[in-house]
């Protein structure tokens, strides 16, 4: 049963109140100062100031402020650059879907199959290892793949090989596994959320109308899912692009990331031509969200 | 605290107030005069504005144009916390996160009434609401019926001057909702508050009511006592809404003092109803007559002696038993189908699927009809 | 001896420009009060190497004098000039920094030139260290010398055979994905500088440069991985994952402590790259004479001896050295050549190369797979 | 196939799903837990026998035991202040349509987007250079309060969009003020979310290294201290200290938990 009674038509609930419909703008607006002063002054134009040194030159350990756009042609023109661009994107987009298949299952044993009144400390739990530091979860995961590590100690114990075998550590694959771990939590925070408003009734209710589970899950549980999957996609595809310190420990010569040869730039005083970088990657992301604007709307996800 | 103006004042007075949500118009010039003790209802399908309406008295969504009135004074610019109306919202609106006392006790803890009295007035009211003992209690371990008397409760704890319910019935199943209508009629007039209902269901409606407003997309279509309502709908959406009826159309062949002949095409002589309205010759109007009014013919001949003037042909293609009357659905000689009640009792009541394929007569009187005019 | 004072860089200028420096510095320095190192209390900002002191040494020292360090820790060089670039010495009283590094703060114009003379305890440091040519200018000395390393190659003798002596044996195709060096872009490139005969390793010309880079491209095959931390290259040693790696001095104590393997290390006949650390004062230091003071404390033989068990790379203070000998760690001391500062000469020195762009680039596009 | 062994065997999948979900989760945080009682000191295997060595290490280190407190102050000053501007910024965007919605709804995200060192380079530029303000963990705050604010914003928005709205009708109904309804039925009922979003802003902010390190005046954090023992690298100390927050915070969150239970029990 609605909630409100809707009018015919009508494109918002009276509930939520288009400002337009009332003649005084809602205070509630000014909510939104102290998060734009906040993003204004110490976000946009500090990076504004970043984007002005990408046009600049640097000359020794000095910024000079010529305008050149060698930094951007730079970054064309070396084929280095692209590269590693598309591997990164490659390596990125790879963890996603497989953090978003390995999560999806997850977060449905949470919401169907713990009890309620843990659930919450379920959730939590997902979080939690989040309070170790960064850098030691990732040695351990080091000792776990490593030629000594947690697993090749174990298949040497079992006999199922003679020798530590080098297919864990230090290649792309080491990469993905990490970040897999690392992006999880978010991944199944955000399908949870979706899957929780879920009417599981549906699901029986396919079931009687002759349909196998797996067909149920593609027809009913997935479209309405679908939006918490975008999300979480987006959430975790992009901030992993500009990851650097997993690819450096865990990656090998081979799976180095464009973050990675920022932080080289940087730590060379290239100032200008790493911005410059950073900042043809980021209008790429900015162009994508604006492209996926929809999936954004996380009331998309909330909405019963 | 109730405005002591008196009765000179209505206890809710609406003049001409139009809501427009964007291009979409949810009240158009909508006028109400609601008096002090009164239980008075908006009835109306889903969108007609009632629920809007009630926003707008108890001053949660601004009007776009006209004048609210509660006990003679202006109020349409007073936010809800000033306005001395409570309302019982759908599905109650109880705050999960108090009990059940806490719940009641927020709108005196709000007047800053000092702890004891509040808990003294609580006290009362779970009497009132007849769940003594329930103060404890979270929301979410209540049934239905009882979150619905506690909502009452916690609006009526502030003796308001007027008390507003949206649908407050409307989740509940069919036997507690009896039952709980009986207990609100009882406590209104127990506390003598003006009630303004809004429901979807005209028997509700008619039960609890002293007057009703019937309304539809942003109007108000008629207003009066259930009983004239029922019996003088003002036209084919109100005699529809609220119970069942025949409409027969046709065009106005003869205009007498207090009777018009109107030809419906299709039946073999004209119909007969009493002109409560001026119409004139040749214009198309409906007739509407309920279904307890038209009765089953078995001679014709004896009908005029039953002032039964009005007969119309058919052949019967339903009947069901519902235990007070049979339902009789009979295929008209024009094409349109007639809906009866007949009293129960004799052979119809026993054996109601042989009547069907009957070829009948029915029959009402001239002041059954209803002249309508859309 | 003083350099302080009102107008004490225009002093500095004045007397180094009539080349009597050190002389008017002594005839003034009666006149200034508090001029040695040593008086001062109160707390001051250190960014420092996490091994630059050892536990307690800064609780002591604070305990002991009412000099409080508030050390600020960085892990590259860039990062700490970068910051000390844009805060300056009203947030950053001390900061310590590499070999060829601390000529640049000096460019920058970000750090105090010192007299050593001011600091007693400078008299503990092998007289070589007081006199390094890159960090001797007219206006004073630019940083107090801490410890050095040459970066060797760390080798496993099983894997390994026979003993290599040559930066050569990086090539070697039978050790692919068996060697680890730690990402210092400008480093790699000296390597590699070293290993292709360039002259000045941190200062190639373009065909020297594009033979490094070369080298590089060839030599990726062979790398399992540049490390972040420095010891992840004795831990990679330590479970065999490589054979071959770039390391300080004391590589095969730490190898043996993480319970790996013998571990042999040697300076390449080519020549290698080290490092030289030191501290500099920031120039228009706020807690300036504190910093001083606190210089004087923790470069004691005493603490600095302390962190040579604690750390074991070789350290400039020469009485430190005695006092390893007499408590029995002599033995350990000489094998990283603790008592042969003048090996630290012979270095190619850490730095950033002059030509930082390209440097960069190279590294970035060697790498890049 | 009989329906109800059917179910019961994919529960019993879901479950080992789960436990195998944890696990993976898990076992990097045992093994660096375990390594901190590991003799060995390279943090690594293999296990070369008992010790509380890095323990005694951890208390005697000042500088590791400021640290703490220092990332601690960041973590709660970050996330309240988070919390507060989040939370007020959650309710327009849930609740009101304006222009330019979307497009601030884009620059709210961005913080989470751009790679950290970017911000980190920037604010350094800008507050030392642009506005000479001196560094300290407050300048370190406002750096985090600039990535956590869009998490805490999402996290509430999303319970904030939830949220029955009639309730708040009903408590201005019944007398209360906008700030009465607020206080005593908005925010206690959207509080799981405004805590949750303290909850990961506390958690983000006590990993953050990159921007710490550039906005950061004369002081340390852990993850600051763990970066920069590059030279002679990590001992199990911080594994000791890892072990110990990590308990900690276990502990924490059995007994808010537990006491909640028991509020529930008891309310029954």
């Amino acid at each position: 049963m609605a909630v409100v009674e809707r009018i015919a038509g009508e494109e918002e609930p009276t509930g939520r109140i288009a400002v337009k419909s009332t003649q005084r703008p809602s205070p509630l607006l000014w909510g939104l100062l102290p998060i734009g002063l906040l993003l204004m002054g110490f976000f946009l134009i500090p990076l504004s100031v970043m984007v002005l040194y990408s046009f600049w030159r640097v000359e020794g350990f000095d910024i000079v402020r010529d305008w050149t756009l060698d930094n951007y042609a730079k970054f064309f023109t070396l084929p280095a650059y692209r590269v590693v661009l598309l591997r990164t994107f490659l390596i990125s987009l790879a963890v996603t879907i497989i953090a978003l298949v390995v999560a999806y299952p997850f977060a449905y044993f949470l919401v169907r199959h713990t009890s309620p009144r843990w659930q919450r400390l379920f959730l939590v739990l997902v979080i939690l290892p989040f309070w170790t530091s960064y850098l030691l979860r990732v040695y351990a995961w080091m000792s776990i793949l490593g030629d000594r590590g947690l697993i090749n100690q174990a298949l040497l114990f079992l006999h199922v090989i003679k020798e530590p075998i080098r297919v864990f550590l230090y290649n792309q694959y080491a990469v993905v596994i990490v970040f897999l771990y690392l992006y999880l939590p978010f991944a199944i925070l955000t399908i949870y959320a979706s899957l929780e408003k879920f009417d599981f009734t549906q699901m029986n209710a396919a079931a009687d109308l002759g349909a196998t589970p797996w067909q149920a899950f593609r027809q009913v549980l997935l479209p309405q899912t679908k939006a918490g999957v975008i999300t979480a996609f987006i959430f975790i595809f992009i901030p992993m692009l500009g990851e650097y310190i997993t690819p450096k420990l865990v990656g090998g010569s081979g799976g180095l990331m464009i973050a990675n040869q920022v932080v080289n730039l940087f730590r060379g005083f290239q100032f200008p031509q790493g911005a410059a970088i950073t900042f043809v990657v980021v209008l790429g992301i900015i162009v994508f969200l604006i492209a996926a604007q929809k999936y954004l709307r996380i009331e998309e996800l909330y909405r019963r | 605290m109730a405005d002591d103006r008196g009765s000179d004042f209505y206890a809710v007075e609406l003049v001409g107030v139009s809501k427009h949500f964007g291009n979409v118009v949810a009240l158009d010039n909508v006028s109400l005069q609601i008096k002090q003790g009164e239980f008075y209802t908006l009835l109306g399908p889903s969108g007609c504005g009632k629920t809007t309406t009630l926003n707008i008295i108890g001053g949660f969504i601004p009007v776009t144009s006209g004048t609210v009135r509660i006990n003679g004074r202006v109020v349409q610019d007073d936010p809800p916390y000033r306005r001395n109306v409570n309302t019982v919202f759908q599905n109650y609106a109880l705050f999960p996160h108090m009990t059940v006392a806490q719940n009641i006790g927020f709108g005196p803890r709000m007047k800053k009434v000092p702890q004891d009295e509040i808990e003294r007035r609580v006290e009362r009211m779970l009497q009132l609401i007849s769940l003594p003992g329930f103060g404890d209690r979270k929301p979410a371990q209540l049934s239905g019926g009882q979150q619905q008397r506690v909502a009452l409760a916690r609006a009526l704890i502030n003796e308001p001057d007027v008390l507003l319910l949206d649908e407050p019935l409307g989740a509940l199943d069919l036997k507690i909702r009896k039952q709980l209508q009986g207990e609100l009629r009882n406590i209104q007039r127990k506390v003598g508050i003006t009630f303004v209902y809004v429901t979807h269901d005209q028997e509700e409606a008619m039960v609890l009511s002293d007057r009703i407003a019937v309304m539809d997309r942003g109007k108000v279509v008629q207003e009066g006592t259930p009983t004239s309502i029922y019996h003088h709908p003002a036209n084919r959406f109100v005699a529809n809404f609220i119970g069942e009826s025949n409409f027969f159309n046709g065009k106005v062949m003869d205009v007498a003092a207090d009777e018009v002949t109107v030809e419906v095409p299709g039946f073999r002589q004209p119909i007969r109803v009493l002109a409560k309205r001026p119409v004139t010759r040749g214009e198309m109007v409906t007739v509407m007559v309920r279904p307890e009014c038209m009765v089953l013919i078995p001679d014709p001949s004896t009908a005029e002696r039953r002032d039964l003037v009005n007969m119309v042909e058919g052949v019967i293609a339903k009947a069901a038993f519902l235990g007070m009357y049979t339902q009789i659905v009979v295929e008209l000689t024009n094409g349109t189908t007639a809906l009866i009640h007949q009293p129960g009792g004799g052979e119809l009541e026993s054996a109601p699927q042989s009547l069907l394929g009957q070829s009948v007569t029915l029959g009402w009187r001239v002041q059954d009809g209803r002249l309508l005019v859309d | 001896m003083s350099n302080q004072g009102i107008s004490r860089r225009g002093f500095m200028r004045l007397t180094a420009g009539a080349g009597l420096g050190l002389l008017g510095a002594s005839v003034l320095s009666g006149c200034k009060p508090g001029g040695t190192a040593g008086k001062a209390q109160g707390s001051f900002n250190w960014m420092t190497w996490g091994d630059h002191y050892v536990p307690g040494q800064l609780e002591k020292i604070a305990a002991d004098f009412k000099i409080q360090a508030n050390p600020t820790l960085f892990s590259d060089n860039s990062e700490a000039l970068l910051k000390l670039q844009q805060v300056g010495g009203k947030q950053i009283d001390m900061c310590s920094a590499d070999a060829l590094w601390v000529p640049v703060y000096h460019e920058q114009k970000l750090i105090e030139p010192l007299d050593l003379d001011d600091f007693p305890v400078s008299k503990e440091l092998y007289s070589l260290a007081r006199e390094f040519k890159f960090w001797t200018t007219s206006e004073g000395y630019l940083a107090y010398p801490f410890g050095w390393s040459p970066i060797q190659v760390a080798y496993n003798p099983k894997y390994v055979t026979p003993a290599p002596d040559s930066w050569q044996v990086l090539w070697d195709p039978k050790f692919k994905q068996r060697i680890a060096m730690e990402l210092q872009p400008f480093d790699v490139m000296a390597f590699m500088g070293c290993a292709t005969g360039a002259k000045e390793p941190y200062n190639m010309t373009d065909e020297e440069l594009a033979k490094a880079k070369q080298a590089l491209k060839d030599l990726m095959p062979n790398i399992l991985k540049f490390v972040e931390q420095n010891v992840e290259v004795v831990q990679l040693l330590a479970n065999e994952t490589i054979w071959l790696g770039t390391q300080n001095l004391g590589v095969e104590d730490r190898v043996r402590d993480a319970g790996g393997p013998e571990i042999k290390a040697f300076i390449p006949k080519e020549g290698t790259v080290g490092f030289i650390d030191g501290e500099m004062i920031a120039i228009d230091a706020a807690n300036r004479d504190v910093a001083r003071a606190f210089l004087n404390e923790a470069e004691k033989a005493e603490w600095i001896a302390e962190n040579f068990i604690q750390f074991g790379r070789p350290l400039f203070n020469e009485r430190a050295y005695k006092l390893l000998e007499e408590k029995g760690h002599k033995e350990r001391a000489d094998r990283y050549l603790y008592n042969q500062p003048e090996i630290a000469l012979k270095m190619n020195l850490k730095g950033p190369a002059p030509r930082l762009e390209e440097y960069i680039n190279a590294f970035n596009e060697a790498t890049a797979g | 196939m009989n329906v109800t062994s059917r179910q019961g065997r994919t529960q019993a999948l879901f479950r080992v799903y789960g436990i195998l979900g944890y696990l993976f989760l898990y076992l990097p945080v045992f093994l660096l837990m375990f390594f901190s009682f590991n003799k060995s000191s390279a943090g690594s295997l293999p296990f070369t026998g008992f010790t509380l060595k890095w323990y005694q290490d951890l208390f005697a280190d000042r500088l590791v035991i400021d640290a703490f407190w220092n990332s601690l102050r960041v973590a709660v000053l970050t996330s309240l202040v988070s919390t507060v501007i989040g939370t007020i910024a959650a309710f327009p965007m849930a609740r009101l349509s304006f222009r330019f919605k979307e497009a601030l709804r884009i620059l709210f995200i961005l913080p989470i987007m751009v790679p950290g060192l970017l911000i980190g380079i920037s604010l350094l530029i800008f507050f030392a250079s642009w506005l000479d303000i001196r560094l300290s963990l407050a300048t370190v705050v406002i750096g985090h309060v600039v990535f956590t604010t869009p998490f805490v914003l999402l996290v509430v928005t999303a319970r904030l969009l939830d949220f029955n709205y009639l309730l708040e009708w009903a408590a201005a109904d019944l007398g209360a003020t906008p700030f009465n309804t607020f206080r005593y039925v908005t925010f206690p009922l959207i509080s799981p979310g405004v805590l949750a979003g303290a909850l990961f802003a506390f958690t983000l902010s006590l990993d953050e290294f990159i921007i710490t390190f550039f906005t950061i005046g004369p002081q340390s954090t852990l993850p600051m201290y763990i970066f920069s023992q590059v030279k002679f690298g990590i001992t199990p100390k911080i594994n000791a200290l890892a072990t110990l927050l990590f308990m900690g915070s276990i502990l924490i969150l059995c007994t808010f938990f537990y006491t909640l239970s028991r509020r529930g029990q008891a309310r029954t």
